[in-house]
């Protein structure tokens, strides 16, 4: 029993473990991009996590009630979401001007290009 | 009176749910892409408007119910045109109704 | 009480999620990712009445909007890339 | 969570990308739910806005300007990736062995700042919602700095595929385009759409004001704002919508944001406080604190409306 609150990290650590796969053992520029995402959702799902208190609410202050979660995480994580969809925006945008230079989106295929040239 | 508005608000909280299992239970088990678009119809209509109809009046009347009744509306708005225009991308996109075998069978889709 | 319905609402979602994988043919992915939309947004004002802070459901009236955007965008999509272009004037036009 | 793992697993196992994007779109809900279960209410607003439909929406116009299924390869290296992946794995696992228990209020990470920011919210700034005067006030280098993150990244794709080449292929916009003559005859969509946005665009300002007190602030608002003319931009047209809001005005918008906000920090400065100092903007320190949050959220919220706009109609503009 004294495992059963870990099981949240866990979940985490395999679903970041499967952005991880993805990203590596895949040669689709944009296939590696989700796998990215779902990486960077993983670790922001671990961040709320840690922010959550037991018997908490969340942090908007009502009457009557005296625990809230941690807010800091949230404040982090909120704008941390935004960079991400930024960097992904950026991303894909670089995916279509790869696929503009090389005509394909698969890695491999993009280097042996190259070494032939 | 406050008995039958509990009695009313879980009842509809409990057709609600069973609309939202049963089509969930259809969007897996009808046979092709139309069909399932009458589930899924379900569960944006009926089961999520009778569930939130529910919560309206568990909450009592507070700005709580008017939140809720705007995503009622914007539910049966959207649903039906998101579902709407599936189905012309679908019919569009080549696939065929699955047409009864009786002669008179119409389209079996129901958006 | 309320989590009976919440717990219908999450079978129903994994139902959702199960025909989104499956799904033989792009629309039944589009299906069930509205599907699952619906009950984002259903799920999520049954747990603001199950925490007793139902102030959220904001939360739950983006979803619906932004669901439906998603919705119109992926089927726009299909409908005018590889799965077949509209052929000129034959379309359904004014339904 | 089980949900995500399944997910996860499937978007790893599956071929076509499209599909991948529908169940990224499922992911990013779920993990929305996931975040309204762990009170991080924000959090779970700007997953909404963003997850399930920008990013959607961004990855369907890369795949229309790309590929959409991808390549079967014969696993090569795949074997060393999936031992490499497990053992890291394993690594984290124990790792964790090591953490708090879940929702253990003694758990180091609550006792810091955490607490103070809880008890002074309310009277040093008076706003109830911690998490936008944590963001806006305590932390407002932070977001400061995202904002430039944005910003920047929004002049990243406008640099990268923005500029029209020339000598291209025939004209064929995939996601929007002339190919949508058949979506503007579609009246339903054309109606609904056109009641909806009107209203999309007041949520958005109604989130954007509301930050201060409920879930939302400017981050939200400004993709929700986006969100409804990106609806426009769908259902009519590229350029109709682009005579809607005129690339310049973006661009305008989208330097104005930033410039707000840094403005608010140095008009601190003037006024004799420290950089993004807001007590000092008004005679009252409290609605001094008010004021800077709600022109600094404002600011936030012009620069990623317009950050938005401008990359989806850049990738939308693109030629195949």
């Amino acid at each position: 029993m004294e495992y059963f609150g870990l099981i949240n990290y866990w979940m985490v650590i395999i679903l970041m473990m499967t952005g991880f796969y993805i990203v590596i053992a895949h040669d689709n520029l944009i296939k590696k991009i989700v796998g990215l995402n779902i990486f960077q959702v993983s670790v922001f799902v671990f961040y709320i996590t840690m922010a959550k208190v037991k018997g908490g609410t969340a942090p908007i202050l009502a009457d009557g009630i005296t625990i809230y979660s941690n807010p800091l995480p949230h404040v982090l994580i909120l704008t941390a979401i935004f960079v991400g969809v930024a960097t992904t925006a950026l991303g894909l945008a670089l995916v279509v001007r790869i696929r503009d230079a090389y005509c394909t989106i698969e890695d491999d295929e993009i280097e042996n290009q190259e070494d032939n040239a | 009176m406050d008995m039958v508005l509990e009695i009313l608000s879980w009842g509809l909280l409990f057709i609600g749910s069973g609309f939202l299992l049963i089509g969930g239970i259809g969007i897996v088990r009808l046979p092709d892409v139309f069909t399932r678009m009458h589930a899924g119809g379900m569960i944006d209509t009926l089961g999520a408007g009778a569930v939130l109809a529910g919560l309206m009046i568990q909450g009592g009347f507070s700005i709580v119910t008017v939140k809720l009744a705007l995503i009622i509306a914007f539910i049966w708005f959207t649903g039906p045109t998101a579902t709407h225009a599936l189905a012309r991308a679908a019919l569009h996109g080549g696939v065929k109704p699955r047409l009864d075998q009786s002669p008179e069978g119409d389209e079996p889709s129901k958006t | 009480m309320m989590a009976a319905v919440a717990l219908a609402v999450l079978v129903t979602m994994a139902l959702a999620v199960f025909r989104s994988i499956k799904g033989p043919t792009v629309y039944d992915r589009i299906l069930a990712v509205n599907a699952f939309g619906t009950l984002t947004v259903v799920l999520i004002s049954v747990y603001g009445f199950l925490s007793e802070r139902p102030e959220f459901l904001d939360l739950a009236l983006v979803y619906t909007l932004i669901n439906f955007i998603g919705t119109i965008a992926v089927s726009k999509y299909v409908e005018f890339s590889h799965m077949g272009r509209p052929s000129g004037g034959d379309e359904l036009g004014d339904i | 969570m089980g949900f995500m793992a399944v997910i996860g697993f499937a978007v790893a196992r599956l071929r076509n990308l499209f599909a991948v994007v529908m169940l990224t779109g499922i992911f990013s809900l779920t993990a929305a739910v996931l975040y309204v279960i762990l009170d991080a209410v924000d959090v779970a607003f700007t997953e909404a806005a963003v997850g399930a439909g920008i990013s959607t929406v961004l990855m369907l116009g890369t795949l229309a300007l790309t590929s959409s299924e991808e390549r079967v390869e014969s696993s090569g290296g795949s074997k060393w990736a999936l031992l490499l992946v497990v053992a890291t794995g394993c690594v984290l696992v124990y790792g964790t062995l090591d953490m708090p228990p879940f929702g253990d209020p003694t758990a180091a990470i609550h006792h810091h700042v955490a607490p103070y920011y809880l008890e002074k919210s309310g009277q040093e700034i008076g706003l109830p919602n911690v998490v936008t005067s944590v963001l806006a006030s305590y932390r407002g280098y932070d977001t400061l700095g995202e904002v430039f993150v944005i910003f920047t990244a929004a002049i990243g794709v406008l640099l990268i595929i923005g500029r029209p080449k020339f000598g291209r292929r025939r004209t064929h916009r995939m996601l929007v385009g002339e190919l949508s003559n058949s979506m503007r005859n579609n009246v339903i969509l054309r109606v609904v759409s056109k009641l909806l946005i009107p209203f999309i665009l007041l949520f958005a300002l109604y989130v954007q004001w509301h930050g201060d007190f409920g879930p939302g602030g400017g981050f939200q608002a400004g993709v929700i704002f986006a969100a409804g003319f990106i609806l426009y931009a769908l259902i009519f047209d590229i350029d109709t919508a682009r005579t809607m809001i005129p690339a310049s005005i973006t661009r305008l918008f989208l330097a104005l944001g930033v410039l707000l906000y840094a403005g608010v920090g140095v008009a601190g400065f003037v006024l004799g406080g420290n950089f993004l100092e807001y007590s000092v903007l008004a005679a009252d320190p409290v609605s001094g604190q008010h004021l800077g949050i709600l022109l600094v959220e404002l600011g936030v919220g012009m620069t990623v409306a317009a950050a938005m706009i401008s990359i989806f109609f850049t990738f939308a503009r693109q030629e195949h």
